[in-house]
């Protein structure tokens, strides 16, 4: 029962809209949505693995010509795409991978790879060694499980750099103001923070204070707006620009493709860049 | 016999005064059957079927606290961590799938036990009691998984399939509703908990054994928070450490909205069933409707007032 | 002349922290007899069964059972020894059935599951004893307090007990209800149950009592036979006599009573349980409200209080007509309202006493919305030693009062905010014969100042003491008016059974109460 | 004479035993004083006070709330509304920051003013009125920031900066919970609060106006909440979309450590203060000595029931 002008509407299912990385990559694909004449559904799971498998299973009998989506949970979302593969509907992943489930194409930025490069950008500013504390994301999240892979990875290479104190602050800004200064004191000789993306990272700014950017450095993820700012600031020093916008924009433009029975790359890299003072204008706009 | 054909009469009254919010449910039910023709299809009720299971086998067991007044606030946490130690038995530890449902209830109903006993015992207000427990639950469920997801046993990941064309969480809801409303209105634990909740001090005075009843609503509230752990794992096939965070707030508010009352003494496994149901429709009609997330949530909030709101009304106009 | 005490309280006393409320006190309870227990309020009556029925422990001394010590730690050990217990305040679930409260704590089961027609059964069986009909899957928070009274005795009775304990049974019960109390208490004695009985109501203990034990101010006074006369009780237990048991003055304009404006001016008033009712009271009336159970007497009272809503009529005070189901509004008109049931709705049970007392006048003596501390404790304090509150400190929660004081508090609330028209619902219920006389006495002072008053009371000697005029329910009608001059409780109980008997000959009339009535009539 | 003086020495010993939680406190910071060195250091316990300071003045309004038997759970939306509307205001639609404070603090007492007449008038348990207005609120937050931060305005982010060498938070929080107390114990909206939560049939019958109380004492709560989010909206220099989510269950639970109970007619504000406390105290230590995150969660569990607990022996030990 799809709609008589299949192609017409198509879900987008997100992770979450309280977080402005969402609402950029949703934004994004709103823009691609309406050049290419789709009817976009937004539905936003609040971070939630079950409500997500929720709002799948309804977009699998809503008249949705095809999903998009940006899964809660990598593993989980697998069988939560059940009802939508069985309705035989198209599915393509954005920012996060599917496991489990056959999807059209991938369109992602690497996380463990990001994760490493943070990890470097870090390093690079600290002058290879000294202690640093890493600022957690939500515990059990993909992106935190994956960012710290590739943070491992990076640190690797500097056997100087001694990580004190590994705490969540729950991907949130005023969660990591405290923790931030809770860790100070009793790690006030720190250099560095690396933390699993941009809230946090100005959460621990505003906990530096003036030592931010002079004598302790921070580096970010995800390259947010005020993210941009605070590097321009030279408050942070770094931050892991993944392009949200862009991440939105080419799912629907692959969804698109998929539904015209073109055929679409398996994975779909969109780039991720390291910004620092010297590369931000490029950036920020 | 009059007496016997007056208590027929009044058990269909009580059900309906028990029972008030669904008149909200079958109102929001038409509303939605007008907007939108996605809703009224047997798929998507099937959808709704499957979506309320988690949330009301779990306020089943939170009926039992609730009517004996206290608050379950872990049973989100219990759900993760019957779901991931049920999971890492058979995935991780690789011992038998056979009994892996049965670990995972277990896991339930102990943690249950120990908030009921911190409570009876302990004598911390419950609130506090299933707060601790909350995020004690919680952080086992990470310590257990190391933060990663695994994936279920066979057996918990079949309660989320489907039994031929019925889905095993509408089948598992329906029974442990059953098995509930038996208990809750039949045995003794459930009129403990009713005398309990309805006035401990007469309930203490009559002999009953408060603390005893205390830690065993408890455990029936972990038990079902197990279960409802797993049937959420197994529609996943994976058994995920965030699992079911925040639910304790849905279950509370699908019991309150059914008709019980926080101060105790008060409450229907049917009316629990009404209220989870009230929850999910809306979400999934406002899914349906295209309404914009960020509004979505003031809907949500609008409509869970006036379904609420419908009942009050509704027993205002009984009264006289 | 007695055979051996079944049970004894031998020496026992208690503290409750530093406060010592019973002194080396033995009472012994004889096989088919009533033992009754005497004293003013908070004088340790209540405390004393409490460690028999296992609520509390005795800080010292012993209590022997058939001859053997025991000791009764808690409600479940105090039944298996064979002893029921009717406490003073109602221990009952208001959410649960009849049936299910009288059953509670013993529901008969099989593999846990319950037994439902035997649960009622046990209930209509037990209801049957006091000669109760009352459908028993009735909640019980419907219920008004008197058939809630009725309830716990049955419940008690049901437990088949060898010692019955009776904590004020008949402090709400009107006259029928306590003669088939009384026929059940006699029964027993020929059973050789041995009973303990506590009542203010002197005639009650020369009706059913044996011995009389006298406590006051926790400590034993004397042991004398039931015979004893009424003075001599009171002197044993007051420490001084009391020269007028009711001492109503008449108002000040009740001289040409028929003259003045009415200040409560009630028309056609109907509501749930009530019909028609009209009614005036003038200044410096006491006009009593007499009938039967379920007559409606408090649920008219509650309708003039705001507490109630009512279909039609109107409600004047002073000329001005009330806002319906509006308490602050009454309040403010001048009303004050004395409920039913003291411990459900006239107090705060974990506030101080001073601030059950003060709760009337809190807001209207505030300033700026600051509470006028001061002034409040003043009032409280002025009001507790009028009435002489037994209590350590007026700062003391007010649970940990006697049931008798608890019921002088929510009197003196009205008493200190300066009502004018006071509804009062059976007011001395629980009151001692002394504390009564200062109730009686600030009446008087209410009328003498212009006020009225309005008081619905199951107690026949205090209506036809007290008031001026009585009307009669019955059936939520006023079957009738009497002087009470020529008053008497014949006169009074044929009024409040004439509208039982017009419908029992009108099948369609049988209202919620119906059954009820013709049973105990 | 005496009666006075016996009247302070009353005061003093039911400040104990209002304040059991303290002792609770005082065994936690010795312990951590023990454990590591960095715990009793004057910038630490600054810290303490600041991070204390958004939950302390959250929990102080909604002390009011359960002191009249009610339940708050809309305080952290109701913070993050408040904090986004204010920042909006200047940041946004660049109208004079002078009064963005009032903005910020109408927002929380109009949201508390809604959900206090919905429960009065509209007869919804608290629950539900106040989890509707959680839900409600959050949406409205989100639409007002189309879910991205917004800058707070300079007034705003002054309470959250230094006065001289003393931070505004803690000013802030000490001048609130002076407020609060005077307010609660010696005005009439408090009175009426603990007669309402104490037994509200009697109260009602004694002429308060049961409704109009309900309403002032949520209108208090969402005030208090919305100064609670301009507080830490202005630590971050950033009203944010997710501000303060979950906060209710950390406030409610400062309330409840403090000594209150759900079932009304108890509570003090130097006691919300105490149990605010205590949960700051173990965040804050439990960072110092670097409990692995997963961990963490866990010991916070288990020492909320031990401080809880505490009190509870402490008060046994008092009664016999
Ligand atoms: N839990 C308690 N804590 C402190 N004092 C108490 C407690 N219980 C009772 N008391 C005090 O003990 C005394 C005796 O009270 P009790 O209830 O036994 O009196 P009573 O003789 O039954 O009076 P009444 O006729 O009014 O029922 C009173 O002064 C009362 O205040
Ligand atoms: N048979 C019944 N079953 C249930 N409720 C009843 C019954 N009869 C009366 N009631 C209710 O119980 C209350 C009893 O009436 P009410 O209390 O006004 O009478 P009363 O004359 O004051 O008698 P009481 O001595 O019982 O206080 C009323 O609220 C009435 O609606
Ligand atoms: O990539 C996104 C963002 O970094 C966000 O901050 C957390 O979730 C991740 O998936
Ligand atoms: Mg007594
Ligand atoms: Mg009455």
């Amino acid at each position: 029962n799809r709609g008589e002008d299949a192609g017409q509407k198509v879900t987008l299912a997100v992770s979450t809209l309280n977080n402005p990385f969402f609402v950029d990559l949703r934004d994004g694909a709103e823009d691609a949505a309406e050049e290419l004449g789709i009817e976009l559904d937004v539905v936003d799971a609040q971070n939630d693995s079950a409500t997500q498998a929720n709002q799948l299973a309804t977009s699998a009998s809503d008249g949705s010509a095809g999903v998009i989506v940006n899964a809660v949970d990598s593993a989980a979302a697998g069988s939560a795409l059940g009802p939508v593969v069985d309705a035989g509907l198209p599915v393509v992943a954005v920012d996060r991978a599917v496991e489990g489930a056959e999807v059209a194409s991938l369109v992602a930025s690497d996380n463990v790879a990001g994760g490493e490069q943070a990890a470097k950008a870090l390093a690079e500013a600290v002058g290879g060694k000294g202690q640093i504390v890493i600022l957690e994301g939500v515990p059990g999240a993909s992106s935190t499980n994956e960012r710290g892979e590739g943070f491992t990875k990076g640190l690797a290479e500097f056997p100087e750099i001694e990580v004190v104190a590994q705490q969540t602050a729950q991907y949130d800004r005023a969660t990591a103001l405290d923790v931030t200064t809770n860790l100070l004191e009793g790690n006030p000789d720190i250099v560095g923070v690396l933390a699993m993306n941009d809230e946090m990272a100005l959460g621990a700014i505003q906990a530096l204070g003036a030592r931010a950017g002079e004598d302790i450095h921070v580096v970010g993820f995800d390259g947010t707006e005020d993210g941009f700012a605070a590097v321009e600031d030279g408050k942070l020093y770094a931050t892991i620009a993944q392009n949200p916008e862009e991440l939105g924009r080419q799912s629907v433009e692959v969804m698109s493709k998929v539904l015209a029975g073109e055929e679409v790359e398996e994975l779909q890299n969109v780039a991720v860049d390291t910004v620092t003072v010297e590369n931000v204008e490029e950036f920020s706009d | 016999m009059n007496a016997a054909a007056k208590q027929r009469h009044f058990d269909l009254k009580s059900f309906l005064a028990n029972n008030g919010a669904l008149v909200g449910l079958v109102v929001l039910c038409i509303a939605l059957w007008i907007a939108t023709p996605h809703f009224l299809t047997g798929p998507n009720l099937m959808n709704i079927g499957i979506q309320v299971s988690t949330i009301a086998v779990m306020a089943f067991g939170l009926t039992f606290v609730i009517v004996a007044a206290g608050i379950d606030l872990s049973v989100g946490s219990v759900a993760a961590l019957s779901a991931m130690v049920s999971a890492y038995w058979t995935t991780t530890a690789g011992l038998p799938d056979g009994v892996s449902i049965l670990v995972g209830l277990a896991v339930g109903a102990v943690s249950g036990l120990v908030t009921g006993m911190m409570s009876a015992y302990g004598k911390l207000p419950t609130f506090i009691a299933s707060l601790a427990m909350l995020t004690i639950v919680r952080g086992l469920t990470l310590v257990v998984s190391d933060g990663r997801p695994i994936s279920t046993s066979e057996s918990v990941s079949f309660l989320g399939s489907n039994l031929g064309p019925v889905p095993m969480p509408i089948i598992v809801m329906v029974v442990t509703g059953l098995i509930a409303a038996f208990v809750l209105n039949r045995t003794i634990i459930g009129k403990n908990a009713f005398a309990v909740g309805g006035n401990t001090e007469a309930a203490r005075l009559s002999g009953i054994p408060v603390k005893r009843v205390l830690v065993t609503v408890f455990a029936i509230s972990g038990l079902f928070a197990g279960l409802a752990g797993m049937l959420l794992a197994g529609r996943l096939d994976s058994a995920q450490p965030t699992l079911a965070t925040g639910y304790e707030l849905d279950a509370i508010a699908a019991v309150v909205i059914g008709g019980a009352s926080l101060a105790g003494g008060v409450g229907r496994i049917s009316g629990t069933l009404v209220g989870a149901l009230v929850l999910a429709v809306i979400r999934n009609g406002l899914n349906l409707l295209s309404v914009s997330s960020f509004w979505q949530q003031v809907v949500i909030g609008v409509v869970i007032a006036l379904a609420v709101g419908f009942d009050v009304i509704r027993r205002k106009n009984v009264r006289h | 002349m007695s055979p051996q005490p079944m049970l004894t309280l031998d020496s026992v006393s208690k503290s409750f922290g530093r406060i010592q409320v019973i002194h080396n006190v033995t009472v012994d309870v004889y096989p088919g007899e009533v033992t009754v227990l005497l004293g003013e309020n908070g004088a340790g009556k209540s405390t004393l069964i409490k460690m028999i029925a296992g609520v509390h422990q005795p800080t010292s001394g012993r209590i022997l059972l058939d001859g053997e010590p025991v000791s009764i730690t808690d409600t479940k050990t105090s039944e298996s020894l064979g002893i029921a217990t009717i406490h003073q305040e109602l221990n009952l679930v208001p959410s649960m059935t009849v049936a299910e409260n009288i059953t509670l704590g013993r529901t008969p089961r099989r593999f846990g599951v319950i037994n439902r027609a035997e649960m009622r059964r046990i209930a209509r069986d037990a209801l049957a004893q006091i000669g109760l009909d009352l459908d028993v899957d009735t909640h019980v928070g419907e219920l008004g307090i008197a058939r809630q009274q009725l309830v716990e005795i049955a419940k008690a009775l049901s437990l088949d007990a060898r010692i019955l304990i009776l904590d004020e049974p008949t402090a709400a019960l009107t006259t029928s209800e306590i003669e088939a109390l009384f026929d059940v208490v006699r029964d027993l004695k020929a059973k050789n149950v041995g009973m303990v009985f506590i009542s203010h109501h002197l005639d009650e203990i020369a009706a059913i009592g044996d011995r009389v034990n006298v406590l006051r101010d926790g400590g034993f006074v004397a042991q004398v036979p039931a015979t004893t006369d009424e003075d001599e009780l009171i002197r044993l237990m007051v420490g001084r006599s009391i020269d007028k048991q009711f001492p109503r003055e008449p108002g000040a304009s009740t001289g040409d009573a028929e003259a003045a404006q009415p200040l409560l001016e009630v028309k056609g008033l109907n509501a749930d349980g009530l019909r028609g009712i009209d009614l005036s009271v003038r200044p410096g009336e006491v006009v009593a409200l007499a009938g039967l159970m379920g007559a409606g007497r408090t649920e008219l009272l509650r309708c003039l209080a705001g507490a109630d809503h009512y279909a039609s009529g109107e409600v004047r005070v002073n000329v001005r007509k009330l806002k319906p189901y509006d308490v602050a509004a009454a309040t403010r008109a001048g009303v004050g309202h004395v409920p039913e049931d003291r411990k459900t709705q006239g107090l705060v049970l974990d506030a101080s006493v001073a601030e059950n007392i003060g709760y009337a006048t809190m807001g209207a003596t505030s300033r700026f919305g600051l509470v006028d501390r001061r002034g409040q404790r003043a009032r409280a304090e002025r009001i507790a030693e009028r009435l002489r509150i037994r209590m350590d400190s007026i700062e003391q929660p007010i649970r940990s009062l006697s049931g008798g004081n608890q019921q002088k508090a929510v009197f003196g609330r009205w008493f200190s905010a300066g009502s004018k028209v006071l509804l009062l619902d059976e007011p001395t219920r629980g009151v001692d014969v002394g504390a009564k006389v200062e109730i009686y006495e600030l009446i008087n002072e209410i009328t003498a100042g212009g006020g009225c008053v309005l008081m619905a009371s199951s107690d026949l000697p205090e209506v036809l003491g007290m008031s001026d005029r009585v009307l009669v329910m019955s059936q939520g009608t006023i079957a009738g008016e009497l002087p009470t001059a020529e008053a008497t409780q014949d006169s009074i109980m044929q009024l409040a059974v004439s509208n039982v008997h017009r419908d029992e000959e009108e099948p369609h009339a049988a209202s919620a109460g119906t059954g009820d009535e013709g049973a105990t009539a």
